[in-house]
């Protein structure tokens, strides 16, 4: 407590301990409300079960149909699970102390992105072998829908949080989001489709991956400091 | 000139309806985009100008 | 050193077409604390947020130990503590998870002392519940303990207390005035009259608005 | 402004005063008008009138002079938007966040003119109103991105951070634009055979392309009109509060 103010200052250290302590605190937020946690997934799946009972049940054209179906779906559920990544910390101004910290902001929301992802995307991803059993999606494409949704989610999870950013401080963001977000997510849309297509009809998947990897990589390089900038400017108003 | 008569010149070939119906849009875009900014500068002066008066009005 | 810690020139700020402050000049000294007055809605918690960094719609000046604070923004954020209105504390979160994430932020804090931080506080025996089966002048404590972890020079405090008891106040006064003594500066706003914590100097808004 | 710098010319401080730049844009508006109008006028009617039919598609090929004009004007009228907005966020120019302000109803206006006409163009050339060709599509992708912008300004209430946001909305966009532009087109080719296209065409004549140039570029002058028009009421709206206003006002 009488130790000199400002005497030991450390910079520098802690940036990989902020990251993963952030890591940690938003996956522990999450985990402790279950609910929230699970939406997404259950979005999902009834989104999934809309198609077969308002076109047509048939098998053949399921499956045809499956690769965007399943495409669409996980956007649609990346999306509305988007307008919680910052609204609950702007809300108990813990968003406050996040801008105020000295510490490198693009961390800190990489982090969050990242636990936002791996509780949506990777969760999409992982239940995506059921959905495809459900839309009679050839087991060909199971491997290459798994591949792409890896790597296209992630992205979906950046570009929806330039979004939240960007209308956290307002009251009713969640429709505005989607407005914003979706025209930005129809290029993973169409190389994540084209890989599941292509895995289907065993065309080489690989011109397909790299392009959603391309993307991701864009995004990690870019997303975060329009996240960082958006988040300024929300909080500034 | 690529027509012979006024009414060849209407009909476009067979295509008139598209052709005249595209000007007729585009026309009415640019006089909307016209119109609008000089129709909101009217309304702000008024506006601002009652502003100022109140504001004279008291001090 | 003659230079004040944080100085504001010609500050100027509107809000929803009325004008908060015009021309607005203060210094900030080490060892000063400084009171924001004024009445509901002339402007405190704005200035206070301007003054942090928060808020960036404003015109005019503000240097950091005579350098503007826009280039030294990083060394001005470590020497930092912005209390305000949401405290900022996690529901869900335990008030030991909470500190030791705020420990995480400022990485010159020791997460070592959150236990002793949370003690002063009154909230022994509290460390691992989750925050919101606490009461809400607790939850405002888990907030405050942050003063006790904090090494930061300047404190900017926007209604540090409210729904805290008489006693917790002179407490917070007690610490406020060891911050103080110990060459730190801090700027509030307050509805309470403070006593026992030295030289208060004030900075009425109202008559700000007037002129602006 | 915490510091000036220094070594941008003096014409860019001048245009961040509103008033010089109100009055700049009053004094502009004159010559734009006027070369605006004949310009328009005398390349419509060349374009209906003199211009030669195509020998594929016939009269309708005629829209072309307002659907390329009107596609163009919207691209580019996204890139000034996403400057100017670039140029308000790092220098805090009020002007500059006035011109992407009012750039995005025009742009909006401009691609909802090049999807309706590249339409009409649809139903005698490929039978139907709405073909899911790359040009097409994207453009009504960049339509949605204004509208985007458009709606997030209005959304947040107060004026420079709905600035600076639409700001950081449209430079994402901005980056966005080349990704969506490939990646539309390459699935355009993966689903459908290419049909012949509005604009992609070998070697136009002369007698074809000239009343083209006269259209992009009265285009190009409305649009200076119409920005300027827009910009002068955003400045007086944002002024409002300043001396020179008032003066103004009161001499109305």
């Amino acid at each position: 407590m009488n130790q000199q103010l400002g005497a030991s200052r450390r910079p520098d250290i802690g940036m990989g301990a902020l990251f993963a302590a952030t890591l940690k605190r938003d996956l522990k937020l999450s985990l402790r409300r279950k609910s929230e946690l699970v939406n997404p997934l259950i979005f999902f799946l009834m989104v999934i079960t809309l198609f077969p009972l308002g076109v047509s049940p048939e098998p053949g054209f399921l499956a045809e149909l499956a690769p965007g179906v399943i495409w669409v779906a996980a956007l649609l559920a990346t999306l509305l699970s988007m307008d919680s990544l910052f609204r609950t910390d702007f809300d108990d101004g813990s968003l406050e102390q996040l801008l105020l910290s000295p510490q490198p902001l693009m961390l800190v929301v990489v982090a969050k992105v990242l636990a936002h992802w791996m509780l949506t995307g990777l969760a999409l991803t992982l239940v995506a072998p059921l959905i495809s059993v459900m839309l009679f999606l050839p087991a060909e494409g199971v491997p290459g829908l798994m591949l792409s949704l890896l790597l296209g989610t992630p992205t979906l999870s950046l570009v929806g949080a330039i979004g939240a950013a960007l209308t956290v401080g307002l009251k009713r963001g969640g429709v505005l989001i989607s407005l914003l977000v979706l025209p930005l997510y129809i290029p993973v849309l169409i190389f994540g489709t084209g890989a599941v297509q292509a895995a289907v009809t065993g065309l080489p998947l690989g011109g397909y991956l790299a392009l959603l990897g391309a993307l991701l990589a864009l995004g990690i390089v870019l997303a975060p400091l329009a996240i960082g900038a958006a988040l300024r400017i929300s909080v500034s108003g | 000139m690529s027509f012979n008569s006024f009414s060849e010149f209407l009909s476009m070939g067979g295509h008139g309806l598209y052709v005249w119906l595209s000007y007729a849009l585009g026309l009415s875009v640019i006089l909307l985009n016209l119109a609008a900014p000089l129709m909101e500068r009217s309304r702000l002066i008024a506006q601002l100008k009652r502003r100022l008066q109140r504001e004279n009005q008291s001090p | 050193m003659s230079q004040a810690m944080l100085k504001v020139e010609n500050l100027f700020c509107e809000r929803d077409d009325r004008v908060l402050f015009d021309q607005l000049s203060f210094d900030v000294d080490s060892g000063e604390i400084v009171q924001i007055e004024g009445a509901n809605g002339s402007g405190k918690t704005t200035l206070l947020r301007i003054l942090s960094g928060l808020s960036r719609n404003y015109e005019g000046d503000i240097y950091w130990q005579g350098e503007p604070v826009d280039r030294v923004r990083d060394e001005f954020r470590s020497e930092l503590l912005y209390f305000g209105h949401q405290p900022g504390v996690k529901a869900l979160l335990t008030p030991e998870e909470n500190l030791h994430w705020y420990c995480a932020l400022h990485a010159s804090l020791d997460p070592a002392r959150v236990q002793e931080a949370l003690e002063q506080v009154g909230l022994r025996g509290f460390e691992d519940v989750p925050c919101h089966t606490l009461s809400a002048g607790q939850h405002r404590r888990v907030s405050l303990a942050r003063l006790y972890l904090s090494d930061a020079r300047l404190w900017i405090l926007d209604e540090p207390f409210t729904a805290i008891d008489k006693r917790g106040v002179a407490a917070k006064e007690a610490l406020i005035g060891r911050h103080v003594a110990r060459g730190g500066s801090v700027i509030l706003t307050t509805h309470q009259d403070l006593q026992g914590s030295g030289a208060v100097r004030s900075i009425n808004l109202d008559r700000q608005g007037e002129r602006g | 402004m915490v510091e000036k710098k220094k070594w941008l010319p003096r014409w860019f401080y001048q245009l961040a005063s509103p008033r010089w730049c109100f009055q700049i844009c009053g004094k502009l508006l004159p010559g734009f008008s006027v070369a605006a109008l004949v310009l328009l006028l005398g390349g419509m009617v060349w374009a209906l009138l003199f211009a030669p039919a195509d020998y594929q598609q016939g009269n309708s090929f005629r829209i072309i002079y307002l659907h390329v004009p009107s596609a163009i004007l919207a691209q580019s009228c996204y890139m000034l938007m996403a400057v100017a907005g670039a140029i308000g966020l790092i220098w805090k120019m009020k002007v500059a966040d006035m011109v992407a302000k009012s750039c995005a109803p025009i742009g909006a206006t401009m691609a909802v003119l090049a999807l309706l006409t590249g339409a009409i163009w649809g139903k005698p050339t490929w039978g139907s109103w709405w073909v899911w060709d790359a040009r097409l599509t994207s453009m009504l992708i960049l339509l949605f991105l204004y509208l985007g912008v458009m709606a997030l300004n209005s959304a947040i209430e107060s004026e420079s951070t709905a600035a600076q946001a639409s700001a950081v909305l449209s430079l994402v966009g901005l980056v966005n634009i080349p990704i969506i532009k490939y990646s539309v087109e390459w699935w355009n080719t993966l689903h459908q055979p290419a049909t012949f296209k509005l604009t992609e065409r070998p070697a136009m004549p002369a007698d074809m392309w000239v009343p083209l140039l006269v259209m992009v570029v009265g285009f190009y002058c409305f649009f200076a009109v119409t920005l300027m028009l827009r910009l002068r009421n955003e400045i007086l709206r944002r002024e409002r509060r300043s001396g020179w206003v008032r003066d103004l006002l009161l001499s109305k």
